[in-house]
């Protein structure tokens, strides 16, 4: 094996150790930051190899230069572009579309080396076969859900599970065409037969996808991933290359483990989620009343003076918040409080909102200092000595039925909001949250019901400190 | 040694690293890290390039094209969101005006509060018990 | 490939498991630990054994015995000590009789103090305040 | 390649896994001892695979059997009995005897095989010179320096940091004798010159080794577990083996870790620890003052009246419990006081002691429930309820001086013992710890000093408590 090949390969081990240096380091939030540039220059030195050993062994037609150049611009050019100008919400389904792509063009590695190999005539070795059966499937079924995902998330597509009499049937024949499909390829080597493989998967992907509700597509973008990962994995089997390998094996294990991670903070379980569970998004419109038994509402200028009284009130944002876009008017109405020296902090759900960290992105949008965001382990001590708590389109994270079993979040860790001196909640009805059950909270004695939009609530309430205590 | 054999050792050896790399993780890292991990498997890109040493025929280039295509998307939209996303983790002032939309204006922010905070408290101490 | 850079890229990515697999670990564990990786290495009986396959004359065969005695005296001494720290996160009874030396005791120790609790805590209402 | 070495390979491969999972079980106490039992499948399997693969190769001498058998034995036998036998407190110079077979058989490995290619005549490759050498040294340096190691705790050899003029220059040459030899064996290969190597570095391990004080141990031990497995590594480069290769480099990596995880939790830093630090494991006998300025002692009647009214008693163990084996004696005072109402519990400092967990194996020995051992963050707000601390031969751990900057203990996290209403210290003098400095809490009015060997303190004690207020 010349040298130069040799070196090669180093520098493929060596781009392999960034990303897990890298990933390493984004385990926690002060080297994040740091990991994500380790990683960047592992994949830089692992493109630039590669480029080397491409030029190195020549023979290459000029169309195929002048081709990738395009492709690789044109791809380069897109995800810039799309993650330049994100709105930091959509990121999840914009991750999603990049599995998307990632998955699609491990399957066309598989695909154009079985093509390759079947053109020489000569028969082709297992030992390749069954990676690349395996690189399209995997490739392909990651495509397609991956494009539903995200199409869910974005709304392209009703984020409600969709479902129609048979569609399990459905799901289980793509299944066996697929697999069974990859089984015959083992023996006889057909192309015919691999375009049928990569059909059936791309069909299963949608129908995998689409009948599971939008509020679950976050853990479902991370299965994807690590889908990815894996598919990258078997076409680095398929053309014997190690970065490949190494990487996509890296992605599949470590998405594997996020995406119980993910499904563990919802209290979810992944089977459960593929299956087709509750989250249906945002059933709130489903129970529209304005009130119910034992609950009082509370009007804009009580809520105000309530506030700007205080001496510590503490925020909690819930998915309403984003719902309403209303990030901006909350900070303001915080700053408002604290220029009157009232201590607020914010008090952050791991799970609050519909992805991971969804309130501490929204209110990074908003300036909202890092500082004031608070951990739940470390607030909820705090609530004792709060005189208000400010609920703003938060349900779930703060319903105390969480506390005893037998409820639809039993075991979820909440917000001690109940510990409050008093409790405003701001949302616009009575309406259920992603679990879809009545919150005790609100029958609280302690608590009055703002029964507006997060965002014009917000605004009236800053308007109502302003004019009364200003 | 086979080069399968070889491949599937560290195949496996990988796994175990990613397996082990992702410790316990507050919830707010959990979509940085699912998309760090997304650029990673970007490096799909290095077999897209690789077909370009065989691709000769229209088909050839039309699944180079997607492939080149669809990897580089993966690699840089990938860097650049997940670097997007960890700027949040940047520790700002303690408070800042709030019609500061732009970070840039966050430390002349930062120091106007700090006479803001001031009035605020002395303002306290005048509020009715 | 050749083996030298296989052997060197299991290598590194089995220093990166290792590096990844020891996590936070509470300090009573470090020596249990400790010993853990030590029989671990207690592999190196497999080099041992293999030197069989040439080992013809005095010296052979005089290196081969110390390395096979060496060897399963690390693999073989390692685990078992590692077990043996191990027992002591067996939880046991709430409490037991003082003079139950003996694990085996540790049962019936369980149950006897349940009484001697119950006197204890009458006994500590009786005491003065 | 066969499909039979390829079974071989596969099964190293497995066994590896196994090693990876055991260690991963290992980080948490409940699946600990399951984690033993898979890295001894894995074991077990490897060694199997290689039998196997051993009698299929064929052409072995019956002398070689016999001897490698015989070996087997002996060596088994010495490892099951000593690891039967040994006292709980002496484990880790065990453990470093083990490292230091471990080191050795490694080293002899690679000599066995570097003869084997000098004998075949034909140039030696450079590929395979380098892992030579690198296992020759660091296996001899593992083998001589883990044997001194266990010596010091032993007490076979003084524990006490062992230094003589030019003691640095011979290090220096031994080092540079190795490497030296090591390098010139690149360009020509020479038996003479590996044995030179191999003495050269037997020697400095003892002179690396020698310097260092015996409370330090602990922490020399985990680096050398750390070498031995690098050394089996390289073993593994030398005669190709895959699993040698990635057991090795397994437990080298998470060694090393370890051993910074130890050096942390004593506020060590691994170079200083080698350079040779204050450790002279027990500076006691140097200040044997019976009592000093404002300390006030106390009898054994008036403490066991304490105890006995107490409701709330936290025993503190330290190195000087150990040291009086006076295990026994605690848990039965503890069960008296229980028996009586008193709430006991022991607080176990991490570095109590003269190991990690040395506390924790001394009194499992006595059978004291596992549950009633504290780790420090769980204990110290127990403190300001607690009547009375109850602290045994411990120092260091219980020092105020590391709260504030400038002393040899600062930073190390302590036991809020001078929070406890009262407290009681069973030590025989005003004698240091291992650090070598006075303790405020002594001087503390609540404190009140019982000076007294811990064995016979505690049996008057508890004979004081059944007398008085049985
Ligand atoms: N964070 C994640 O990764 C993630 C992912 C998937 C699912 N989940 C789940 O989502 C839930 C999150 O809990 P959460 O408390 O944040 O949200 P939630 O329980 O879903 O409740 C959101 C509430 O906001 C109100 N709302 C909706 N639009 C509003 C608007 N424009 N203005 C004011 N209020 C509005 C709704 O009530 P009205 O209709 O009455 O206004 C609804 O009850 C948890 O159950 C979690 O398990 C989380
Ligand atoms: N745990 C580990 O892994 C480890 C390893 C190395 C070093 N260390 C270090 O060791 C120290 C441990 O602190 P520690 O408080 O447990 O112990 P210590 O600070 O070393 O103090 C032990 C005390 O016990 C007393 N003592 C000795 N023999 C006694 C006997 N027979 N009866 C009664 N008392 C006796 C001594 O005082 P008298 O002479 O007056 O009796 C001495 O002051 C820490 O500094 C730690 O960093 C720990």
């Amino acid at each position: 094996m010349s040298t130069f090949t040799t070196v090669i390969q180093l520098i493929y081990l060596a781009a392999a150790s960034c990303f897990v240096l890298g990933l390493h380091l984004m385990n926690s939030p002060a080297t994040a930051r740091r990991g994500n540039q380790v990683s960047t220059i592992g994949m830089i030195a692992g493109v630039a190899a590669t480029l080397a050993l491409v030029i190195h062994q020549g023979g290459i037609t000029a169309t195929a230069w002048i081709v990738l150049l395009a492709g690789v611009l044109v791809g380069s050019a897109a995800g810039l572009y799309s993650a330049r100008t994100v709105q930091m919400t959509a990121m999840p389904q914009l991750v999603s579309l990049f599995n998307a792509v990632g998955g699609g063009a491990a399957a066309l590695v598989g695909l154009h080396d079985y093509m390759r190999l079947a053109d020489l005539g000569a028969g082709i070795k297992v030992s390749t076969t069954v990676p690349t059966v395996l690189d399209v499937i995997i490739g392909a079924v990651t495509f397609s859900g991956s494009v539903i995902a995200a199409g869910k998330l974005q709304g392209v597509i009703t984020s409600a599970p969709v479902s129609f009499p048979g569609a399990r049937a459905l799901n289980g024949l793509l299944a066996v065409v697929a697999i069974g499909g990859g089984a015959y390829l083992i023996s006889t080597s057909s192309l015919g037969v691999l375009w049928l493989v990569i059909l059936a998967a791309l069909a299963f992907g949608v129908t995998m996808v689409l009948p599971i509700g939008g509020a679950d597509m976050p853990v479902v973008i991370s299965l994807l991933n690590a889908f990815t990962g894996t598919a990258v994995a078997m076409a680095g089997f398929v053309i014997n290359n190690t970065a490949l390998v190494i990487a996509g094996a890296l992605v599949g294990a470590s998405g594997g483990i996020l995406t119980k991670l993910m499904a563990d903070a919802m209290n979810r379980s992944i089977p459960n989620i593929i299956v087709g569970g509750f989250g249906t998004g945002d059933s709130a419109v489903a129970a529209a009343v304005t009130s119910g038994a034992g609950v009082q509402a509370i009007a804009a200028d009580d809520a105000a003076i309530q506030l700007a009284y205080a001496s510590k009130v503490i925020i909690v944002p819930g998915y309403g918040l984003a719902a309403a876009q209303a990030q901006h008017e909350v900070a303001e109405l915080a700053d408002l409080l604290e220029s009157r020296g009232v201590e607020v902090t914010y008090a952050i759900h791991p799970v609050a909102g519909r992805m991971p960290g969804h309130m501490n992105v929204l209110l990074a949008e908003a300036n909202v200092p890092y500082p004031l965001l608070k951990e739940m382990d470390e607030i909820n001590p705090e609530f004792a000595r709060t005189d208000v708590a400010l609920v703003i389109g938060a349900n779930d994270v703060t319903n105390p039925a969480a506390r005893r079993p037998g409820t639809a979040i039993s075991g979820m860790p909440i917000l001690d909001v109940d510990q409050a001196k008093s409790i405003i909640v701001i949302k616009r009805s009575m309406g259920h949250g992603y679990a879809g059950i009545d919150n005790e909270l609100y029958l609280n004695p302690k608590t009055s019901m703002y029964f507006a939009d997060a965002k014009k609530a917000l605004a009236s309430l800053t308007s109502a400190v302003k004019t009364l205590v200003g | 040694m086979s080069t399968g054999l070889f491949d599937l050792t560290i195949f496996v050896l990988s796994l175990w690293v990613g397996f082990e790399v992702i410790s316990k993780v507050p919830a707010t890292l959990h979509t940085p890290l699912m998309s760090a991990a997304n650029s990673i498997h970007g490096i799909v890109l290095v077999g897209a390039m690789l077909i370009a040493l065989t691709a000769n025929d229209a088909v050839g280039y039309v699944i180079l094209f997607v492939a080149a295509a669809f990897a580089s998307m993966n690699v840089v939209g990938g860097y650049v969101v997940t670097g997007r996303m960890l700027k949040m983790f940047r520790r700002r002032p303690a408070a800042q005006v709030s019609d500061s939309g732009k970070a840039a204006e966050v430390t002349a922010g930062g120091s106007a509060n700090g006479t803001t905070r001031a009035a605020g408290t002395t303002s306290a101490s005048r509020r009715p018990a």
